[in-house]
């Protein structure tokens, strides 16, 4: 056993989050973690990583008894850690970011920086990430590629246990592949790679062994041969989802968002498309692809530099989100953190900040009204906890937090809802909930974009798919019928 | 009142609305400086201080407005509101007179002025310099040391709204004006009446006016800088400097025979000794002189021995 | 209202007891910090009314309530600043420039007319302020502190000597008691009562905090950011030309170089009441109480007559003191 | 090293091209910002050689060496600390506090030792000032701002006077030539350039960079962000020590009121040279850019005999007509 924990506890000022997890890995395995959102899966892992003290428990490396007081200490046991969040400073090269604090010197002291460039290169060469240019500031580059330099930091002193915590929730199609291929790599190497996901087709792809955590407890240990996908969400959540996505009628009503020829310099160009109401529509795409510019720009979020954006009744060519709001639109963007929550503030303050003015008597926000209005969403959307209206959004656990995004918009009462990776970092039983959720809005004449790099989902969840490439859309089809190969095919071909 | 019981000072609360006139002390005077950090000013506190401890009977409240009118006021709101027997206010602006005056009237207080004169408002008593006759003064000597004329620079120390300077420089002006063959040279920026300031502005006035023959500063802090631009330039034999004040290190450079020719001696132990006497004596039932202007004298080579004292405060 | 003792927050396991300190939730609001708060407020006046047989005077009171004004009413301007996330150096060179142009003024227009054009002075400042900031994305530290420079230059253009309106009508605003307040008191409790209903309970004033806590998320619900942005300015440059105005109206007498660092007063009020420079936290009352603190602080260091200079050495250790004692009450977030 | 025109970023799309101005790139680094900002400076030096005969003497030249020497050290020393998210307000107290402790030791001391107790001061108060914020976490702005009321108290406690010491000796530092160079300016020549070589190419250095940048991060890489947020202060602690020290040797008399509101002049030279107060972002040249640029606007308006309030009506305008143009070129991050 390289890596043992036994009856590890946490409380994070009392609030007890794990309650006694015991975890044993070997070099050469992959050790799936699974579990729903605010299971704990994070906690455990910055206590891998050293990040987080335990309250109570033990730790072995090899057997010998260890105590991490510091991401450091982890460090020099071997151990490296990819987070859930980046983690990369932005304005720095990716070599710094990839060398930080352990660069080439020159014989004065002075940092050698060509030494430091070449020695990223080919390190970013070795685990086949080679398209990175090392010289460019991480946060220029696009988020599927910062992830893969978060990756690639974790493996400069080559590690013998490698954590990684939702490394494919921003990463699609060759970017996967590769990820997948250096895990495989890293295997034979003898590291053990402890890998968290919410994706269970590819935990049960890559896993050797599978911990499936609910509420702070391994209640679970399983390997990928003897189980399947229905069983675990069945212990993540306690109960087996009859089915998980809902069947579609496809009722299409009549147009409700006109998408004609529209580009932006740079980004995407050409994109025409029409959303009916009652309808679901599905637009997957590799990352990078240019769909979430696209949904921007059609919310009014940044100009269009070509083309045009109608609704019925004349509206359209939103200079703003405001204006794109009172035409009936809404935008759950991919990046809750960075543009859906307020993190600091309240869960009411966040569910009410599309429709400040609903709640208005006078002047003057009517407490009561608002109180109601919010405990009502809490409900319908179930979050949690229920008594979230004070707590700050920022303590949410991650799809609880995208149920509070959702909630602000239903509240907007929209006709069009675009949806950016709604899922994204949630749960199975919860995305079962958005997907229900989804399909009922639906049922009602809402009209939904769903956004998603996530095949089975984009086919599942939704009546028809756009494919886009290379900031134009590639291809078209019915979701009953379309094969993920052919979307594939379509998301990855050169573009027109 | 009330929860205030505990009562440890010696200072006896005021007769009811009225000045505690024609006893014989003990008494608590209150110091309302305008701004302390400048050595003439922090000066004039010390002297007021000890004269207050050679009369052995007077405590001394001393506050600070840091240079902040309005603080000003609400310092002396202070002094009164712990009933001082009178009101000593040092350096204040004018501008500072109506509120702070309103209020030490209402509170039926004397209050003595020292260093500047207010222009309007019911003060009890002034005591201070004229500060436009040390400008005068000033340029007399220059006027005299130029016979044949030449360029006189101006240091001001800045703001606009000071009104210490503008009697000074005026003072100068009035003089240099109508001197012929003398032309004024006014520096664009201000001194800020610190020895840095005055250097800086200095080196500016040298680049742009090769020729000048002497510079008037409205302090000696300014003019102790300007002098060391000078030096720097190489230009001590051609420059002379006129100042203000009498601040320790300009009665050196004047005694060392330098270019540092004259200053007016505006004299804070002196001002301030009298300013502490004459609200004793109002205090006391005196009947006091209204205005009292103590004399500048104008200190030169010929004099300087006199008053250079290198162990005093200022 | 009740008020009790409970543990931190609702423990959602069957875990251990929390540690630290326990906490005072009156409904559903943890009010440890304003406790804390309040309690540092009693024991600074405590003390000074204990040790000091001045302080509870009627004079001394009436005293602190006049002297608190200014720095209370820049203080709350400050607040909208920096709960948008920016900060505003330039009010104490709006004092000086809306107090010297209402002074000129007033021999000329009626008294509240040219009271309206110094408060609309003060506007202005902030408006060009705002512009900069929201329209063309300018560092707010940089833009107000040229705003410092340029309207105090502009003070003294307006006038080079301080202006004594002869009028005694001229002094009612700031010298005036209403009861047994003070009017200028009066004024200042206004705005901090209708600040905090304007912050807490209308849609501008939640966007504001809002904005200071992730302005791209209040973008993209559909509110106009920049517009906000430019009214928190516009709101500090109203208050501090009300500033302006209610302390020449005091002093009796305007000068073009009064006011200077009073930004900083403000500022030190703000994050005494617990709110954050980068934005999106912090409230009417709890600034208020950082107003209240300083001046206390002042007050005290006064009545004991410590040493001018020993006054300012104190005045920064208790600052930081008092921040410290903050902090460590803050609930972690 | 070659230059080339380019578009501002490589497409990684084989959309529409981008739009945005054409950009100098050499060895991968993009100049355009740096090239404006050149320019900026010849545009500024060129019109006053063009239009005063006076700019271009050599007592001119020699006046804005010296004069622009205190800004530059403090401007280092503030750029440390910006890059960091910080802010240092204390800078102008602690050039009058090294300054008069120097001043008033000489008479006892020999002047190197003297000379070093001052900047020890200074070192001293960035000490503080740097636990204060790392090691308690307070907010910069407000530990800095009570430092800069405390140390200007303690500058007045060590002495009320002006201090000028005897020793000619004393002035040296200040006032020798280096041949063509005050030997002052080559030292804040000397302390940008090994600053310049210390951020950007010594472990320490970037490790101040990336806290700005995100602070969690350096910390998860093992670097002790405290520690370095400590050596940030002290930075600019030693840099404003040196700073009074040269001060007063070049003004030959040590005053404890000198310095006042010196810390806006370093921060809007940071400002200038495109520095981000939130961190992260800003380089010694750039700065030492913005010094010379603000050292220019002051050295013009006296030139031109620009009346002093004048003076800064225009400086305020000037600054941000600067940052509008630095803006305007910047890459959008
Ligand atoms: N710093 C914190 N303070 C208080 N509670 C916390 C903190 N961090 C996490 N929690 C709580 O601990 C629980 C476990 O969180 P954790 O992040 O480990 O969940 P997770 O399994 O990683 O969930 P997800 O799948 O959403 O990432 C949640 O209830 C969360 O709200
Ligand atoms: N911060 C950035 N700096 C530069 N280019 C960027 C940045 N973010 C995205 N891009 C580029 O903009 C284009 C469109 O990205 P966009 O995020 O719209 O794609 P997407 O298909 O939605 O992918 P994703 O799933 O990552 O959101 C891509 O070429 C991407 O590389
Ligand atoms: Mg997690
Ligand atoms: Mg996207």
């Amino acid at each position: 056993m390289i890596l043992e924990l036994r009856g590890v506890r946490k409380d994070y000022a009392g609030v007890q989050v794990l309650h006694g997890v015991d975890l044993a890995g070997r070099g050469g395995e992959v050790l799936a973690v699974v579990g729903a959102n605010g299971a704990g899966k994070s906690t455990l892992i910055k206590i891998l990583a050293g990040a987080q003290a335990m309250s109570e428990g033990e730790m072995r490396i090899d057997g010998e008894r260890v105590e991490l007081r510091s991401p450091h200490d982890a460090h020099a046991r071997g151990i490296r850690t990819v987070y859930q969040e980046l983690t990369l400073v932005p304005q720095l090269s990716v070599t710094e970011n990839l060398l930080m604090g352990n660069y080439p010197r020159r014989r004065g002291g002075l940092i050698d920086w060509p030494a430091a460039h070449a020695r990223a290169k080919e390190l970013l060469v070795g685990i086949g990430f080679g398209a990175i240019d090392p010289r460019t500031p991480a946060g220029r580059l696009p988020v599927a590629r910062q992830q893969m330099v978060e990756i690639a930091k974790a493996l400069v002193d080559e590690p013998r246990v490698l954590v990684l915590d939702e490394p494919s929730a921003v990463l699609a199609g060759t970017d996967l592949e590769a990820l997948f291929s250096l895990i495989a790599r890293l295997r034979e190497r003898g590291v053990l790679v402890v890998y968290v996901s919410h994706r269970l087709a590819e935990v049960l792809d890559i896993a050797t062994t599978i911990v499936v955590i609910k509420d702070g407890l391994v209640i679970g240990t399983t390997e990928p041969s003897r189980t399947d996908e229905g069983e675990l969400i069945g212990l993540m959540a306690g109960r087996r989802p009859a089915q998980i996505y809902p069947d579609r009628r496809a009722g299409r009503g009549e147009p409700a968002l006109t998408v004609s020829a529209l580009g932006r310099a740079g980004e995407f160009d050409g994109v025409s498309f029409t959303l009916h109401a009652g309808e679901i529509v599905g637009l997957f795409g590799l990352v990078g692809s240019g769909r979430s510019e696209m949904a921007r720009c059609v919310f009014g979020a940044e100009p269009a530099t070509s083309g045009q954006v109608r609704v019925p009744g004349g509206g359209g060519g939103f200079r703003t989100p405001a204006e794109a709001i009172a035409a009936g639109l809404a935008l759950v963007t991919e990046d809750r953190k960075g543009s859906g929550l307020v993190l600091g503030m309240s869960v009411a303050d966040n569910i009410m900040l599309a429709t400040l003015r609903s709640t208005l008597r006078g002047p003057l926000i009517d407490m009561a009204r608002r109180r109601r209005t919010v405990a009502e969403m809490i409900e319908r959307l179930d979050i949690r906890p229920p008594h979230c209206a004070t707590m700050a959004a920022g303590h949410l656990s991650g799809g609880n937090q995208q149920k509070a995004v959702l909630a602000k918009w239903l509240l907007a009462g929209p006709r069009v809802l675009i949806l950016d990776e709604p899922t994204r970092g949630v749960d199975m039983a919860t995305r079962v909930e958005i997907y229900r959720m989804i399909d009922g809005l639906a049922r009602e004449g809402l009209s939904v974009l769903l956004i998603s790099s996530d095949l089975t989902e984009v086919l599942g969840a939704t009546d028809r798919v756009l494919v886009m490439n290379q900031g134009r859309i590639t291809g078209e089809a019915r979701s009953d019928r379309a094969t993920e190969d052919e979307l594939l095919t379509y998301a990855i071909g050169s573009a027109a | 009142a009330g929860l205030a019981a505990c009562s440890s000072g010696s200072n006896e609360p005021a007769a009811s609305g009225g000045a505690t006139t024609g006893g014989k002390g003990p008494y608590t005077i209150g110091v309302a400086n305008f701004m302390l950090s400048g050595p003439y000013f922090s000066g004039m506190d010390k002297a007021i201080a000890a004269q207050a401890k050679k009369k052995g009977n007077v405590t001394i409240i001393s506050t600070d407005a840091g240079g902040d009118a309005a603080k000003l006021a609400a310092n002396v709101e202070d002094l009164l509101s712990k009933n001082v027997d009178a009101v000593i206010i040092s350096g204040g602006p004018l501008e500072s007179a109506p509120a702070a005056l309103n209020s030490i009237k209402a509170a039926g207080k004397p209050v003595v002025l020292v260093d500047r004169k207010f222009q309007t408002g019911e003060y009890t008593s002034w005591i201070g310099p004229d500060n436009e006759a040390i400008g005068k003064q000033d340029g007399e000597f220059i006027a005299s040391r130029l016979p044949d004329g030449g360029e006189v620079a101006i240091i001001k120390g800045g703001p606009a709204d000071n009104s210490i300077g503008l009697a000074r420089t005026n003072g100068v002006k009035s003089v240099l004006g109508s001197k012929p063959g003398i032309k004024l040279v006014e520096a664009p920026a201000f001194g800020e009446w610190g020895s840095d300031g005055g250097l800086s502005v200095m080196e500016n006035l040298l680049a742009t006016n090769p020729k000048l023959a002497a510079v008037f500063c409205e302090n000696d802090a300014m003019c102790l800088g300007a002098q060391r631009a000078i030096a720097s330039a190489g230009k001590d034999e051609q420059i002379i400097i006129a100042g203000v004040d009498g601040q320790a290190e300009a009665l050196k450079a004047i005694l060392d025979g330098t270019n540092y020719v004259v200053t007016g001696l505006n004299d804070a132990d002196v001002i301030g000794g009298k300013g502490l006497d004459r609200a004793v004596e109002i205090l006391q039932g005196a009947q006091v002189e209204k205005d009292t202007v103590v004399p500048s004298p104008m200190v030169t080579k010929d004099n300087a021995a006199q008053y250079y004292d290198p162990d005093g405060a200022f | 209202m009740t008020g009790r003792l409970i543990e931190p927050a609702p423990p959602t396991s069957s875990a251990a007891p929390r540690r630290g300190l326990p906490r005072l939730v009156v409904g559903g609001r943890d009010l440890t910090v304003q406790a804390a708060f309040v309690a540092l407020i009693v024991l600074l006046a405590g003390t000074a009314a204990l040790t000091s047989d001045t302080f509870l005077t009627q004079a001394n009171i009436t005293n602190l309530l006049k002297q608190m004004v200014t720095t209370g009413l820049l203080s709350f301007g400050m607040l909208v600043v920096i709960l948008t996330g920016g900060i505003d150096l330039s009010v104490g060179s709006v004092v000086a420039f809306s107090g010297i142009i209402t002074a000129g003024l007033v021999s000329g227009l009626p008294i509240p007319v040219a009271m309206l054009v110094g408060l609309a002075a003060g506007i202005g400042v902030g408006l060009v302020n705002g512009t900069l900031v929201a329209r063309f994305g300018l560092a707010p530290f940089v833009v107000t502190l040229a705003a410092l420079t340029t309207v105090r230059g502009l003070a003294f253009v307006y006038s080079e000597v301080p202006i004594a309106p002869e009028d005694p009508g001229f002094l009612t605003l700031g010298t005036a008691m209403a009861g047994p307040l003070p009017l200028s008191t009066l004024i200042m409790l206004a705005v901090f009562l209708a600040g905090g209903v304007f912050l807490s309970r209308t849609p501008a004033g939640r966007s504001i905090v809002a904005i200071g806590g992730n302005a791209e998320t209040v973008r993209l619900a559909g509110i106009n950011v920049r517009r906000h942005v430019v009214l928190a300015y516009t709101v500090s440059g109203a208050c501090a030309g009300l500033a302006g105005i209610i302390l020449t109206s005091r002093v009796g007498i305007a000068q073009p170089s009064v006011g200077v660092a009073f930004e900083l007063d403000a500022i030190a009020a703000c994050v005494i009441g617990g709110a954050s420079l980068a934005g999106g936290r912090g409230s009417a009352r709890a600034t208020f109480g950082g107003v209240v603190v300083l001046a206390l602080i002042n007050n005290l260091l006064n009545l004991y007559g410590v040493q001018a200079f020993w006054q300012q050495v104190l005045k920064g250790l208790i600052i930081i003191a008092v921040i410290l004692v903050q902090r460590t009450n803050r609930v972690r977030s």
